[in-house]
């Protein structure tokens, strides 16, 4: 059990899997602000998507004396040994975003699910592509993020389950990206060279929706192939509201990261009884509903 | 005991040896002459195993056999010393003693005593007393000389051949080296002894070997050979040897030293250099004599502005008092250097002949800010003709020509600087008697135009052939100062040092 | 009877053996009629202008006898500068002051910071001796460290259709980008080829002892070197930024190697003193050419890092091989 | 007067200068006092131990001259194999036969793995006379690219208590990690000052050619080093697999440079010939401090960077005016 002396101020570590991307930031530093607010000195931790790194500051903040973990893992499976010994430490983790693969052993995870979210913009894509008059069948394509990250595959396969029950559907290309906007953009480019027929473009997150974008727009096909992307990035949503990206999928990072604070805060107070999971639905940011939304941008 | 039959060897388009027949016998040492590129190291080469790819036949003992490899060679009991130092840089003597034929332990780990213990009996048995324990890298080019016999003395061979094994060493090393070899002949070991310096080969040798162009034109004994002779047989014409007149008077110094110290780069309470005085007037030899280590090296380095920072004390130029931070600042000054080691320090080996020569010189070779090819080929081929450097053209590498041409490529990126004073440090090491005189020939005839001219030399007869004046070094002190027509005992006397 | 042909080897050099280029060029445009298109051929240059950049630097550098690490790093810095500058410009609150940058202001700024950490890179390793793979290695983490601090983490975006057309636009039928970086290839060629400057780098590279007793003034040389390098990776870091309409905070991530990669399969040598920018270019055009045919061929990417490593193998030993035939 | 000391220089060599390591340790002790407890020290030891049994294989290849892009890759590929083999054992339908693996059967295969493709490096190296460089980083991507396919891009995770046991235990109060990189750390030491082999790779490094003339086999001593460099960062990947109960397919990656960064700060030179073993673990140690340091001060994430980059910088100066010093 820790025991830190009463007048100093609890500390929460915030692990993050990486700061190597906007979206992360926002979690990290939104749940440190949050922590702070509520009177806890917070300090945030880059585990630059290296599971093995993750467990270095897991040791690290367990030594350092830390009385609680906000928590956004790498890995679902290789961040279980981690979270259980925080728990042998009597530390508490909550999850952020993304999730272990262990009951009980988080104190609670607050998680966007990447699946289902994408299983509604899969519905989304598939009503929003017009079948061809000639009966001719609908080509697209996959950019996935890093092929080595759980979230690429529960999104894709989020997409997938819904896009490939539709027959007339033909994925022509899928390539990686590695979740970049430079890497979407070119590898776009070289796939309009081998298919400048295809009808839209399914991207695993909003950076590589963007490049995808650009190189449509390069290409002058914006108004033959449709864009979709996943986060909720701002510039997406913007770029929705301009007519240019068709949807994305807009999990809530600050919501995730305050929930998680507030968590820590009541288990300092006492409360022990969690959500083991507590879902953060992923809103469907589309054509249709973007002006409900309006006021995210600016 | 050692028969080679109709050897040739070519590199891409060159053939450096062309159906080569000789032989070398049990217990004589054979001397195998010729000028710089005749191929005297490349049929070494092909002995030793180093070259497995050649036509022709060698036959050892009585047996034909073919070297794949050094180590096949090695192990039929043929060592070498290679005209080039191969010794591994950070690794100690006795490391690189043994190197490929370690001593091991029961356990088959390294018995490092053992090692030691031998490589200090060699050393002993070679006069260097420095302990087996030093890096190479630490130890002067003469010494790594001395360490490179040892390790060809380390395998009991039944062939020895020494490639230039006295290019750096200095005149006690060099009996030293011949009291082994006259011990090696008496156990009958066949020895094959490379030299450009001929009065050694008029010592030692039994029998010669002629290579020219590639070929081999002539061998037989020593006994009756006189030096012209020699020289005939090997350039194919005969060779004056070049003195300098007597009588120099300088009107006024060119280059004037004065209380010249150079700090020690570690140890910093000691001077490398001590208070060393000297002049040098317009169109004077000096030569500079000095055993190894004597600090030759270091004073005309300092000179050239290589060492600024630990340097203190007057350089006068022209009487004008100079502090050079740089050998750029020296080069502007009229100061121009050759050094000793010309494949690291003279030469880029890896540009080729045109690149090298205009390194010293692009500012002359610029046409609107941008170089120009046709300056630099003219400046290019008026040094390749006035100096006759054998070259297949100006485009060629520079590490595929020979000693004596490299050396006169080092020559010519300075003469084009057109410097007031030249300084040459060991000039003609390793270079063959025809280019020597060629070199000789040079220097003398700058000094009539005018060029103030520093050469250090380790050996005595070249000091004594060119020099005005004669400077005498040892530990880091100018211990003398004499005429050209000093003796040689004087010299010797006034290099030896004090302090043992 | 070589003479002749030998004057302009330096120049050839490379080019005698682009039959491992060709080689990889026929493969993929038998197996896809899609990549010998003029279209095709724009998008690859494009692709390929930001790396050109980047390894014409390096191969400055790997000519000394050095290496650049922190290339993709001050790319993104660079970028990041720029585009923060053309945003937001200076604010000093303190005295009220406020300076706005122009697309060409921002810029400058933009080449400034490369060329700034490039020379500091050349300082270091100069005047405290220090391998440049130490050197430039901290500068890597450095000089991400600092964009991560100036952008906060997020991208830089919105940058105005003058700014982007640097990246997206194009001129007299060819990109933007080709010219940019065609037009580095041509001075730095130049620059190796007719001035003193190129002369001494590879002489440095050389024998860096014979080149110091020469006169050659090692350290201005190597400082120049590495600050060229830096202002390089910064136009790089321009071009992606404007192509992009952003500055990405982890933007040029691994660049190093794509760039020491053209480097050395352009035939330079590690150890420095030998090799060419026109080598370095045929490098980078392998690199890009066998991106886009994996693209275009929908390698699944997976087995695209699996043919990506094997065909560069390939493409060495070919050269290898063909250059010794000569 | 100097002779007796210098016997044993490999070994005390960079141990003269362990005063940047001090400073550093120094430094962080007065900013934190979680710094110097026991329980960090282990801490610290077992965050290292992975990277130094792969700096151990890189020192020895660098001391060759060379350099393993590859390692990385390598023990992604080598954790993954044994962790697919020891949860899932090898099935070919085909003649209907299953082969389980034993946890130690799994660590043998895994090191096997490392091994293979350690010597494909070395093997292309020395046949091809390829430039290290680009031979492993094509192996980078192609090991890469096989781990990939291997886990279909998934973790492999469950592999149970025995084999975690590696990572994650203790004996005698040492972490387990800690134990196999010493052991590691001695007996190549010992291979490096006091067996031929040793004695060659120093040579080989100092001069290939000189070495070769002395009747070295120079092919044959760089295979046997890649194959090292490749097997012991197999043993990095067990060790990490095994620590994390879960092999993840982009285990290690960049982990060259943080390898190479080693080997580099513990004073072994990039060109080959000189170093040792003891300067890498110091290097190591530096940036395992280093790194927990930065954590232990609540330095910012991004600060951290600039910090890390500056510290080693500083470092390997201090290092140097130090080591001159002697
Ligand atoms: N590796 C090589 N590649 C091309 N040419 C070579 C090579 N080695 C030697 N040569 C050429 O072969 C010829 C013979 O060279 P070699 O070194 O055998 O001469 P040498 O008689 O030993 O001269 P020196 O007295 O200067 O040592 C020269 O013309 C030289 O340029
Ligand atoms: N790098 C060095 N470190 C320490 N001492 C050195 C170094 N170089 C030279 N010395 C010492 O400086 C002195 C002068 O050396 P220098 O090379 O000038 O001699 P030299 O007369 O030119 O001899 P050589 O004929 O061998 O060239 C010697 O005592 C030598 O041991
Ligand atoms: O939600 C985040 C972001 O989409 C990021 O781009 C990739 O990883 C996911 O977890
Ligand atoms: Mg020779
Ligand atoms: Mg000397």
């Amino acid at each position: 059990q820790k025991t830190s002396s009463e007048n100093q101020p609890k500390q929460v570590a915030v692990i993050i899997s990486t700061l190597n991307n906007p979206w992360f930031v926002v979690l990290a530093e939104t749940a440190a602000a949050q922590a702070k607010s509520l009177g806890y000195e917070a300090k945030i931790f880059d585990s630059q998507n290296n599971t093995a790194l993750e467990t270095d500051h897991f040791e690290n903040a367990i030594v350092s004396g830390f009385d609680a973990i906000l928590f956004n893992p790498t890995d679902a499976d290789g961040s279980v040994v981690n979270v259980l010994k925080a728990k042998e430490a009597g530390i508490p983790v909550f999850c952020m975003d993304r999730e272990v693969n262990s009951s009980g052993a988080a104190t609670s995870q607050i998680l966007s699910d990447n699946y289902a979210g994408c299983v509604a913009i899969g519905k989304y894509f598939v009503q929003t592509i017009p079948k061809k008059p000639s009966g001719d069948a609908i080509k697209y394509v996959e950019i996935l993020g890093l092929v080595g990250d759980n979230n690429t595959w529960n999104r894709s396969k989020g997409f997938h389950s819904v896009v490939d029950s539709y027959p007339a559907f033909k994925m022509v290309a899928q390539q990686s990206a590695d979740f970049d906007r430079n890497k979407a953009l070119e590898v776009v480019e070289s796939i309009l060279q081998a298919h400048p027929d295809i009808d839209g473009i399914f991207c695993g997150n909003d950076a590589m929706a963007m490049g995808a974008y650009q190189a449509v727009m390069a290409a002058g096909k914006t108004r033959e192939i449709k864009v979709y992307g996943f986060d909720g990035a701002l510039d997406v949503i913007e770029s929705i509201s301009n007519g240019k990206i068709m949807a994305t999928g807009l999990q809530s990072p600050e919501t995730m990261a305050k929930t998680a604070a507030l968590y820590a805060d009541d288990y300092f107070k006492g409360k022990r009884d969690f959500p083991q999971k507590m879902p953060v639905a992923v809103e469907l940011v589309s054509q249709a509903n973007i002006k409900d939304y309006s006021a995210l941008i600016k | 005991m050692l028969r080679a039959e109709n050897i040739t060897k070519r590199f891409s388009g060159v053939t450096a040896l062309d159906a080569v027949c000789l032989e070398f016998q049990a217990g004589k040492v054979t001397a195998v002459i010729g000028e710089n590129g005749a191929g005297k190291s490349t049929l070494m080469k092909i002995l030793s195993g180093v070259y497995p790819d050649y036509e022709g036949q060698i036959w050892y003992k009585g047996n034909p056999v073919r070297f794949a490899s050094p180590r096949d060679a090695q192990d039929c009991g043929i060592a070498i010393i290679h005209q080039e130092l191969n010794l591994i840089p950070y690794l100690t003597i006795t490391e690189n003693i043994f190197l490929g034929r370690e001593l091991t332990t029961r356990w088959g780990t390294l018995d490092k005593k053992a090692m030691r213990l031998r490589t200090g009996q060699l050393l002993d048995r070679l006069n260097l007393s420095i302990s087996p324990d030093t890096l190479v890298s630490e130890l002067k080019v003469g010494q790594q000389q001395v360490v490179e016999i040892a390790k060809a003395l380390l395998i009991d061979s039944e062939v020895i051949i020494m490639d230039e094994p006295t290019s750096a060493i200095s005149e006690s090393e060099v009996e030293v080296l011949f009291r082994i070899i006259a011990d090696l002949k008496k156990a009958q070991k066949a020895i094959v002894y490379i030299s450009h310096k001929l009065d050694e080969l008029f010592k030692m040798a039994d029998r010669f070997v002629v290579l020219r162009d590639g070929k081999s034109i002539e061998s037989g004994e020593m006994q009756g050979m006189t030096h012209d002779n020699i020289i005939r047989k090997m350039v194919g014409r005969a060779v004056h040897t070049i003195r300098r007149q007597a009588g120099f008077l300088s009107p006024k110094p060119l280059l004037s030293v004065e209380n010249l110290c150079l700090k020690h780069p570690e140890r910093t309470q000691e001077n490398q250099l001590r208070n060393i005085s000297f002049t040098v007037g317009r169109g004077e030899i000096v030569g500079i004599f000095g055993l190894m280590g004597a600090g030759r090296t270091e004073l005309l380095e300092t000179l050239f502005g290589l060492h600024s920072k630990r340097t203190s004390g007057k350089i006068r130029l022209d009487e004008q008092e100079r502090y050079f931070k740089s050998p750029g600042d020296a080069i502007a000054a009229g100061l121009a250097l050759v050094p000793e080691d010309r494949k690291k320090d003279g030469l880029v080996l890896g540009l080729d002949v045109r690149t090298n020569i205009s390194l010293t010189n692009l500012k002359s070779i610029e046409r609107n800010g941008l170089l120009s090819r046709a300056k630099e080929s003219s400046l290019a081929n008026r040094y390749i003709t006035d100096l006759t450097i054998k070259t297949s053209s100006e485009r060629q590498t520079a590490r595929n020509l020979s000693g004596g041409n490299q050396q006169k490529i080092v020559l010519s990126k300075w003469l084009a600087t057109h410097p007031k004073l030249l300084m040459l440090d060991e000039p003609t090491r390793g270079i063959d008697v025809n280019a020597k005189n060629e070199i000789y020939k040079l220097i003398l005839q700058l000094a009539d135009e005018g060029m103030g001219i520093l050469v250090v030399s380790s050996e005595l007869p070249e000091i004594l052939a060119i020099s005005d004046r004669i400077l005498v070094m040892s530990e880091g002190n100018l211990t003398t100062e004499l005429p050209a027509n000093a003796s040689e005992d004087e010299i010797l006397k006034a290099a030896i040092p004090q302090t043992i | 009877m070589q003479i002749s042909l030998q004057t302009y080897r330096p120049i050839i050099l490379k080019f005698q053996s682009l039959i491992a280029l060709l080689l990889l060029c026929i493969t993929i445009g038998v197996l896809s009629d899609k990549f010998f298109t003029v279209a095709n051929g724009w998008n690859v240059l494009r692709q390929i202008s930001v790396n050109i950049c980047i390894s014409v630097g390096m191969t400055l550098v790997v000519l000394t006898a050095g290496i650049d690490l922190s290339v993709g790093s001050v790319l993104a810095l660079s970028g990041a500068i720029a585009a923060g500058l053309l945003r937001n410009g200076i604010e000093l609150p303190a005295n009220n002051l406020y300076i706005g940058f122009t697309v060409f202001g921002a810029i400058v700024a933009g080449i400034l910071t490369g060329s700034l950490l490039g020379w500091f890179n050349g300082w270091a390793i100069t005047r405290f001796k220090l391998p440049p793979f130490v050197a430039t290695l901290a500068m890597l983490t450095i000089a991400r460290g600092l964009t991560m601090l100036w952008t906060e983490g997020f991208p830089i975006t919105g940058l105005g259709d003058s700014f982007t057309f640097l990246g997206t636009g194009w001129f007299l039928g060819i990109p933007l980008p080709v010219w940019i970086s065609g037009g580095i290839v041509l001075v730095t060629v130049l620059l190796m080829d007719q001035t003193r400057f190129g002369r001494y780098v590879y002489a440095i590279g050389g024998s860096e002892s014979a080149a110091r007793l020469s006169g050659v003034n090692i350290n201005r040389i190597k400082i120049g070197v590495y600050t060229l390098a830096g202002a390089l990776a910064a136009v790089g870091g321009l071009l992606v930024t404007s192509r992009l309409d952003s500055a990405q905070p982890n933007a040029g991530t691994s660049y190093e190697l794509d760039s020491i990669a053209a480097v050395v399969i352009g035939g330079t040598s590690l150890s420095g003193g030998r090799g060419s920018i026109l080598g370095t270019v045929q490098g980078a055009v392998i690199i890009g050419v066998l991106n886009n045919g994996l693209v275009l061929l929908n390698v699944s990417p997976f087995w695209q890092q699996v043919v990506k490593g094997i065909v560069i193998l390939l493409a060495v030993i070919i050269d290898k091989s063909s250059a010794k035939g000569e």
